[in-house]
């Protein structure tokens, strides 16, 4: 198999992302998509990164640990420099973390990055971060893309100065870059090209073609349909990552149909999940649970009884939810499969007499404008490092994303303590009460978790999912070789 | 007559420059009207309150539209094309390494499409009613029909998937030969023409036949003038008017229209910028663009009316 | 068209086949071949969807991608969905919205124009300038503003198409009409007195009616294609409806395979479009012009 | 040297309508066939058959037509074109749609002989001049370079004259090619045709309904009516004693017979006072003069009730002068009253009621009406305007006023290019009749019309300044019409009013010297008139030259 073979070393390849704007960028704080992402993992390191089951592994930092999850101490790798030559201090690591938390950085990663109190050099090669509550995730944070680490003072990022696996050749935003093998990087052996040019190409048909025409070597996020084309040609191959993505349906709880818990729970009853899986994802998903922690992740509930499409019981919350009348929808093609998704639940929704009124919005402006106001409409949400991220920020009583403004207390304790707690099977259960809560209780439909699905030539060998997204959880560029 | 056309020159050109502003003070109304800034944009999903505020004053925007219009517009009269809100590149620098692309791309479509469709438009009003007329016509019709993006799909499925003649892209990488250079703008010109040939055909061949019929075609034909001769001697110079406008009008949408194009070739032209930049609710971006395109278009249609009034004596001796 | 159907009275029989013969004729071949595709799709956007069983419709769980075959003759698209049901829903959108939107583009710039041309200099001047200035306008930019501004209903994206392509339709005309209008006869009207309506409409329309007509037909096709463009950004017709346009967007996954489900509607839209050329082509009334007699 | 041309059982059909019907006729190599008859005859229908070639809408439908051994119907369309324009050339009706608007007139004038490769460009032009010399054409060297709106009509007429002699045809078509043109010219390009005629012994086809000038050009006259020949007979007998009923009553209204006046005309109001008017074209400078100028210091009064005839050679600005009065063009110094209100010089400051009031009947009758509208519905517009006529009695005033200009009813529903000539100009006059003006001011109204129309149109025109005090400015180049109609005669030459005859004073002498040249320059009609004058022209120059 691929994984056997031994890595060889040159060569260069094309790879194609699947946006391209002109708003790409090298600063981790503000990289926003997974174009920007594959760049960031090129040029520069984490303290941590994360592996196939998302356990954070040593990086920059050689090892980290804690006592009490809220004083955490990194040792830093020694020998590692950044493309300039300048080696890897103490300093660039605060300066890295604490940017984040100033305004004016304009940081993605703020709200994360506000859980840190403090971040110092408490020796020539460690730091200590503090926090301001306990968080046994800390090492899956720092392993993140936004964390990556920058020299001390940055401020202009377009020479893109890193500690990565690549130096930065050339870099035109919305266009392409070209990356060559850092000599001095730190992982023995590591990388293994010579050289990437990296593109985005916003356009599925176009990615797809220029990889079957042997324009590309790997292309992302290939279309469920575009596969079997992809198969069917000799020399190229498809690379599959399930991961926790999903798009969701949100039934708002304080505004709109949703306030009355029957409406959802009927909603939840509607979803043709079987078929949504066929016809919508080609079987590229696996179903889900109306809860958003997927199979891949370690937490995941798997006791959990799987809710099946059932009209019966959908017509009967509906009726005695006592909604009539036309239902407005909103969809867009901003939340992935959202408007066939609807579509399906539209038809399904006929069948007990319930008028779904679809409203497609532009993608452009959706999520300022409709995600979180449209009292019933369509989310997406892509994989997080980790299941508390992930309910801290989509289901925690006042998270600012909470899409379905599902409050629940026991809820908010349960997320606290599950984040301080060390005992993994403790914190196992912890999990395994909130996904019941949410699978119950929140406006949320979940149909199912989508994968990721890439397109490579047979030559390009190396590549292993990490459920963080496509491309290896963006971090493919050290990892892949070419075969002869 | 140079006078003339001189002195419409000078108008054109200052009225033009009112038009440029009127066009930036409406793109600009229209950024501030459309829900959502270059911040929330910029953000997605992770807008929160505090993220948003931060960015906005990264980006300018917490001034009040106005005055952040009046900074602008200074900024163009001193030369300064403005910072771009998402990417704080200056707008100049991400438009100059765009806009040489969309003109080679609109000049070689433009060298291509116009003498075709011409000749196709005076052929078929000469012989207008034979079996070349009908193919020519209907063809043209039946290709306009066809979606650009089917178009361009089809001939990347033909030509770089299955025979791999032509690259799929357009511009992966630096083009050194001429040869190349075919290459690369094979398919997207072809795509371009299929789009833009028909409306100019058509209309040539509109005007042309709408010449035929004039009276003094007769006299000409009874001079023993071949068919031919009628056309390009008589009926053409009289019916340069609408065919230069129809030109003007479809060499317009090689600048600002080409998007699909540009996207389904991986095209670095300006039109994707533009759209980026409404994505993004970028607004100097896309004033710069949209002020290019209305520039691009006026100098177009300016030309067009010089032919018009050049090839009819009544409204140049008016 | 419709009387032709009536059933002939036998005493004036021979007078009324010669009249309809003369009405065909008129036309020509090519012209009889066009009205009757415009007729196909104006009686399947009529009746079709009220002929076609709902059960198609709503039956999604078949195959995606589906071939031909008894069940879904025009196979099925990229949701399983029946795509004859489809793309005779579409027809209702695309012969309905295009045309109309169509029309308005066409017939509010040749009026503007007329008017430009019949008025004063100045009228003019400021005219072509106003309508420049809005082509300068991108057309995305223009589409999301009348969504925010107006929500998005068939009747916005009407107005919308029909506003996009009235500064082209304008220009045309009056390329065309400023010609016309320093001719004899419309000084002549002009030492009449007559108004500037009917120097547009009476003296200079009918004279610019050829080339405007067929530029209207070649509008036609690119509102057909701003349909589907405009659907894409969430504008107007709301999903499940869609029009052909958008039918072949949706269904492009399956160009590679040659697949019924995009080459379908893109042989709709082309029928149309041809038909509604040939029929303007050999419109009866222009050929007769042309030949300088009744 | 000239071809012979035989014609043999010619039909020509539109729609069921039969134009021309069963007509033969041989004309001898170098001799001149007169095809005489009235307006919508066939005439220009004939002509244009012997090129074989009909006009859209028309065919031929039997028939042959030999030029010297060509078999000219049955030719395929290379060896068509290699005969027209080279072997038989052909002068329109209607210079002014003739012309292609957007070429200047030597481009279009030396054509034929690029079309054919007969000399160089150079020489083509240098031919060119010597011919718009010869046709009395002003400023011969660079009137080629101007474009044919700027010419006036009798100056495009002679151009298109220039035109098809270019190349020396064997068989010259001359349809109505003096009707625009003052005598004076007239002499001059009537000469210039038949040097054609004798010195390269062309033969020629000359379409006029003008029998005067009929009897200085041709050796036969073939008299048509309704499509079908009356008489065909050398000229001498056909002058002296024609055989056919309506070659007589032709011969009888050919010299117009003076028009009772109204009487009092001096005491009734007075109507139109022109007064130190000046105008012109191009470009106005600074001190508000136009590049060109035409019109300098005319006055004019014209009464109630009143004609005043205005003569003078073509491009003197005859037209200049009504397009002034129509408020066309802005004149450049001087006041136009009109029932002792000042008029404004432009159409838009005019009231509804005062264009009423003044109707203008173009010059160039093709180009004044809209090709897309019926005869029907431009007649009607008028009325519909100023009258607000509907329904029946709209209907009937329409019958009525195309019976008045003798036009059948059948025309109403055809389009202007489904009419000839003359029946364009009468629609022209009864549209603006149609108008029941104060003032008709009449460009050439007749100077398409044969004889017994045009007899018909004066009687006309009589009639409605006697019963209803139309008055009228009378522009016309034939002295005869002139003197029929009018009850002064302006005489005008570069722009200026030269003299001013009243009626009384026709016969009687002594007039200004350019009068006295255009009263002897009306053909007269006789054979030999024109040889006469030329031998008279050795001993006593024609035209003070300036
Ligand atoms: N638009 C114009 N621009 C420049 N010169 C013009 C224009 N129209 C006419 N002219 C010139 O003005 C002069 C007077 O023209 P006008 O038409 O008044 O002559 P006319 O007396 O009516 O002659 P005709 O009897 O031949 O019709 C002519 O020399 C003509 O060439
Ligand atoms: N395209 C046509 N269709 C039908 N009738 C026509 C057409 N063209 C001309 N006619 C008719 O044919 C007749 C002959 O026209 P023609 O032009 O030959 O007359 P003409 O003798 O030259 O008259 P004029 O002296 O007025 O020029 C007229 O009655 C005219 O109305
Ligand atoms: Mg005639
Ligand atoms: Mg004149």
């Amino acid at each position: 198999s691929a994984h056997a073979d031994t890595p060889r070393k040159g060569g260069r390849i094309r790879v194609a992302g699947a946006t391209a704007a002109a708003n790409d960028t090298l600063d981790p704080a503000k990289q926003s998509n997974q174009t920007d992402y594959s760049r960031g993992t090129m040029l520069y390191n984490g303290l941590t990164s994360l592996d196939s089951s998302l356990t954070p592994q040593p990086a920059l930092a050689e090892s980290f640990s804690t006592t009490d999850a809220k004083t955490w101490v990194f040792t830093l790798r020694k020998g590692v420099v950044f493309h300039d030559g300048k080696a890897l201090a103490p300093a660039d690591v605060v300066y890295s973390l604490m940017r984040h938390k100033d305004p004016a950085t304009a940081s993605k990663a703020k709200v994360l990055a506000d859980q840190i109190d403090s971040v110092k050099a408490t020796g020539p090669n460690e730091v200590t971060v503090v926090l301001s509550a306990p968080n046994a995730d800390l090492p899956v944070i720092v392993g993140t893309f936004h964390f990556h680490i920058v020299k001390d003072g940055t401020t202009d990022f377009n020479a893109g100065i890193g500690t990565g696996p690549y130096k930065l050749k050339e870099f035109k935003p919305g266009v392409r870059s070209l990356v060559v093998r850092n000599e001095a990087y730190w992982k023995p052996g590591k990388p293994y090209l010579d050289e990437i040019e990296f593109v985005g190409i916003g356009d599925e048909s176009a990615r797809v073609n220029a990889l079957l025409s042997g324009g590309m070597d790997l292309v992302a996020s290939v279309n469920p349909r575009s596969v079997a084309r992809v198969k069917g040609t000799p020399g190229y191959a498809i690379f599959t990552t399930q991961s926790g993505q999903y798009s969701d349906l949100i039934m708002r709880r304080d505004v709109g149909p949703g306030m009355n818990p029957d409406f959802a729970m009927a909603m939840k009853y509607l979803f043709d999940r079987e078929q949504m899986k066929k016809t919508i994802a080609l079987d590229y998903a696996v179903i889900a649970n109306d809860q958003p922690i997927d199979p891949t992740n370690r937490f995941y509930f798997a006791g959990l009884p799987q809710r099946t499409m059932d009209l019966d019981k959908a017509k009967f919350h509906l009726q005695k939810s006592g909604v009539t009348g036309k239902v407005p929808m909103v969809t867009s093609p901003a939340a992935m499969y959202s408007v066939e998704i609807a579509l399906l639940l539209q038809q399904t929704g006929q069948r007990i007499g319930l008028d779904i009124d679809l409203k497609r919005m532009p993608a452009d402006g959706y999520w300022s404008n409709h995600w979180l106001n449209s009292p019933v409409g369509f989310g997406n949400v892509n994989p997080r490092p980790s299941a508390d991220t992930l309910l801290t920020q989509f289901f925690q009583s006042d998270a600012a994303w909470n899409e379905s403004r599902w409050k629940n207390p026991k809820f908010d304790q349960l997320l606290l303590a599950s984040r301080a707690e060390t005992d993994q099977a403790k914190r196992k259960q912890q999990y395994a009460d909130m996904q019941t809560m949410i699978h119950q209780e929140a406006g949320i439909g979940i149909p199912m978790f989508l994968a990721s699905i890439d397109g490579h030539s047979s030559k390009l060998k190396g590549l292993s999912p990490i459920p963080l997204g496509g491309l290896m959880g963006y971090s493919f560029a050290e990892n892949v070789w070419l075969d002869a | 007559m140079n006078r003339l056309i001189l002195g419409l020159l000078v108008r054109r050109v200052a009225i033009s420059l009112l038009s440029l502003l009127a066009v930036s003070v409406l793109v600009f109304a229209i950024t501030a009207v459309l829900p959502g800034d270059a911040a929330e944009e910029q953000l997605g999903q992770d807008a929160t309150p505090t993220a948003l505020a931060a960015l906005r004053a990264q980006m300018g925007l917490d001034v009040p539209a106005p005055l952040r219009y009046l900074k602008w517009l200074g900024g163009i009269a001193r030369g300064d094309l403005g910072t771009s809100a998402t990417t704080q590149l200056p707008v100049g620098e991400l438009v100059a390494s765009r806009l040489p692309n969309s003109l080679l791309l609109a000049a070689v479509t433009a060298l291509f499409s116009v003498p075709i469709a011409l000749t196709l438009g005076i052929a078929s009003a000469v012989w207008r009613g034979s079996w070349f007329d009908r193919v020519a016509s209907t063809g043209a019709v039946a290709v306009v029909s066809v979606p650009e993006f089917l178009v361009a799909t089809l001939a990347v499925l033909v030509f770089a998937v299955k025979l791999r003649w032509l690259p799929a892209l357009s511009y992966v990488s630096d083009i050194e030969s001429v040869g190349q250079v075919l290459r690369a703008f094979a398919m997207p010109v072809l795509s371009l023409c299929c789009v833009i040939i028909a409306q100019m055909m058509r209309m040539t061949r509109a005007a042309v036949i709408d010449q035929l019929e004039a009276p003094y075609i007769e006299m000409v034909r009874l001079k023993g003038a071949s068919p031919l001769r009628m056309v390009m001697f008589h009926a053409l110079p009289n019916a340069i008017g609408p065919i230069a406008n129809a030109v003007a009008l479809s060499l317009s949408y090689l600048l600002g229209g080409v998007i699909i194009v540009e996207t389904i070739f991986n095209y670095p032209g300006i039109a994707k910028l533009m759209v980026d930049g409404v994505s993004q609710r970028d607004m100097p971006l896309v004033q710069t663009c949209a002020m290019i395109f209305c520039a691009g278009y006026l100098i177009l249609v300016t030309v067009a009316d010089v032919c018009g009034i050049v090839a009819n004596p009544r409204l140049r001796h008016r | 068209m419709k009387n032709t159907v009536q059933p002939l009275d036998a005493g004036t029989a021979p007078a009324a086949r010669g009249r309809l013969f003369r009405r065909f004729s008129g036309f020509g071949l090519s012209g009889i071949v066009g009205l009757l595709l415009l007729a196909f799709w104006l009686l399947a956007a009529l009746l079709g969807p009220a002929m076609l069983s709902r059960e198609l419709a709503g039956s999604a769980a078949g195959e995606v991608f589906g071939p031909m075959s008894a069940a879904h003759w025009l196979g099925t698209d990229y949701l399983g969905r029946d795509m004859l049901v489809r793309v005779i829903d579409g027809a209702r959108y695309t012969v309905g919205v295009a045309l109309l939107a169509t029309v308005l583009a066409s017939g509010t710039g040749t009026t503007l124009a007329l008017f430009a041309v019949a008025s004063s200099p100045a009228v003019d001047a400021t005219l072509s300038r106003l309508l420049d200035t809005l082509t300068a306008i991108p057309s995305k930019m223009f589409a999301l503003i009348m969504v925010a501004g107006f929500g998005s209903s068939v009747a916005m994206l009407v107005a919308t198409a029909a506003v996009i392509y009235v500064p082209g339709a304008f220009r045309i005309a009056r390329s065309l009409a400023v010609n016309i209008n320093a001719l004899d006869y419309v000084t002549v009207a002009r030492t009449r007195g007559e108004g500037t309506l009917y120097i547009m409409l009476r003296e200079i329309l009918p004279n610019i009616l050829g080339p405007m007509l067929s530029d209207l037909g070649l509008r036609f096709v690119y509102v057909v294609l701003l349909l589907a463009g405009l659907s894409f950004l969430g504008l107007g017709i709301q999903p499940p409806a869609a029009d052909w346009g958008s039918l072949v967007r949706e269904n492009i996954g399956a160009l590679p395979e040659a697949g019924a489900s995009v080459i379908v509607p893109s042989l709709a839209i082309a029928s149309l479009t041809i038909a509604v050329n040939l029929v303007i082509d050999n419109l009866p009334g222009r050929a007769a012009r042309e030949k300088g007699a009744r | 040297m000239g071809a012979s041309v035989v014609v043999q059982g010619l039909r020509i059909q539109a729609g069921g309508q039969t134009l021309v019907d069963d007509l033969s006729f041989s004309i001898a190599p170098g001799e001149v066939l007169a095809l005489i008859g009235e307006s919508g005859s066939g005439k220009t229908t004939t002509a244009l058959a012997l090129m074989g070639y009909a006009r859209d809408g028309c065919r031929i439908t039997a028939g042959s037509v030999r030029i010297g051994e060509v078999d000219v119907l049955n030719l395929s369309s290379v060896q068509q074109r290699a005969l027209r324009g080279r072997k038989v050339a052909y002068i329109a009706q209607s210079a002014a749609a003739s012309f292609n608007p957007s070429r200047t007139i030597m481009d279009q004038v030396v054509e034929p002989a690029a079309i054919h490769r007969l000399m160089t460009r150079a020489e083509a032009e240098a031919k060119a001049v010597d011919l718009f010399r010869e046709l009395a054409l002003p400023e011969p060297e660079t009137i080629g370079s101007r474009y044919p709106h700027q010419v006036s009509g009798g100056q495009l007429q002679r151009l298109m004259a220039a035109m098809a002699l270019i190349a020396d045809p064997d068989l010259v078509i001359l349809d109505e090619p003096t009707t625009a043109l003052d005598v004076t010219t007239q002499i001059e390009v009537l000469r210039a045709f038949r040097r054609v005629v004798r010195e390269r012994r062309a033969t020629a086809v000359y379409v006029s309904h003008d029998l005067a000038v009929v009897a200085q050009m041709a050796d036969h006259i073939l008299v048509l009516r309704g499509g079908q020949m009356r008489e065909i007979n050398p000229t001498p007998q056909i002058l002296a004693a024609p055989s056919d009923d309506y070659t007589k009553s032709l011969l009888a209204a050919a010299r117009p017979v003076p028009r009772v006046s109204p009487p009092t005309v001096r005491d009734s109001q007075l109507l139109l006072d022109i007064h130190d008017l000046s105008a012109g074209y191009g470009p106005v400078d600074a001190k508000g003069q136009p590049a060109k100028m035409v019109l300098e210091n005319i006055d004019l009064r014209l009464y109630r009730g009143q004609a005043i005839g205005v003569i003078g050679e073509s491009g003197s600005g005859k037209t200049t002068l009504a397009r002034a009065v129509a408020g066309l063009i802005k004149p450049c110094h001087g006041t136009i009253l009109f029932n002792n209100r000042e008029l404004k010089p432009q159409l838009a400051q005019r009231s509804k009621e005062e264009l009423r009031q003044i109707q203008i009947v173009f010059q160039m009758a093709d180009t004044a009406l809209n090709p897309s509208q019926t005869i029907e519905s431009i007649l009607a517009r008028p009325l519909v305007f100023y009258k607000g006529l509907r329904g029946e009695p709209l209907q009937r005033r329409i019958r009525q006023l195309l019976d008045l200009v003798k036009l059948p009813a059948t025309v109403a529903g055809r389009l202007p290019g489904g009419l000839s000539g003359g029946q364009k100009q009468r629609v022209n006059l009864a549209r603006a009749l149609a108008a029941e003006p104060d003032l008709i001011l009449c460009d050439e109204v007749t100077s398409a019309l044969d004889t017994v129309v045009g007899a018909a149109v004066l009687d006309l025109i009589a009639e409605l300044r006697r019963e209803l005090g139309v008055s009228y400015l009378f522009i016309s180049h034939d002295l005869h019409t002139v003197r029929a109609v009018c009850d002064e005669i302006v005489v005008m030459q570069h722009g200026r009013k030269l003299a001013q005859v009243a009626r009384a004073d026709y016969d009687r002498g002594p007039h200004h010297p350019y009068y006295e040249l255009l009263a002897r320059s009306v053909p007269e009609l006789r054979c030999g008139w024109l040889d006469e004058m030329d031998s008279a022209r050795h001993t006593t120059p024609l035209e003070p030259q300036t």
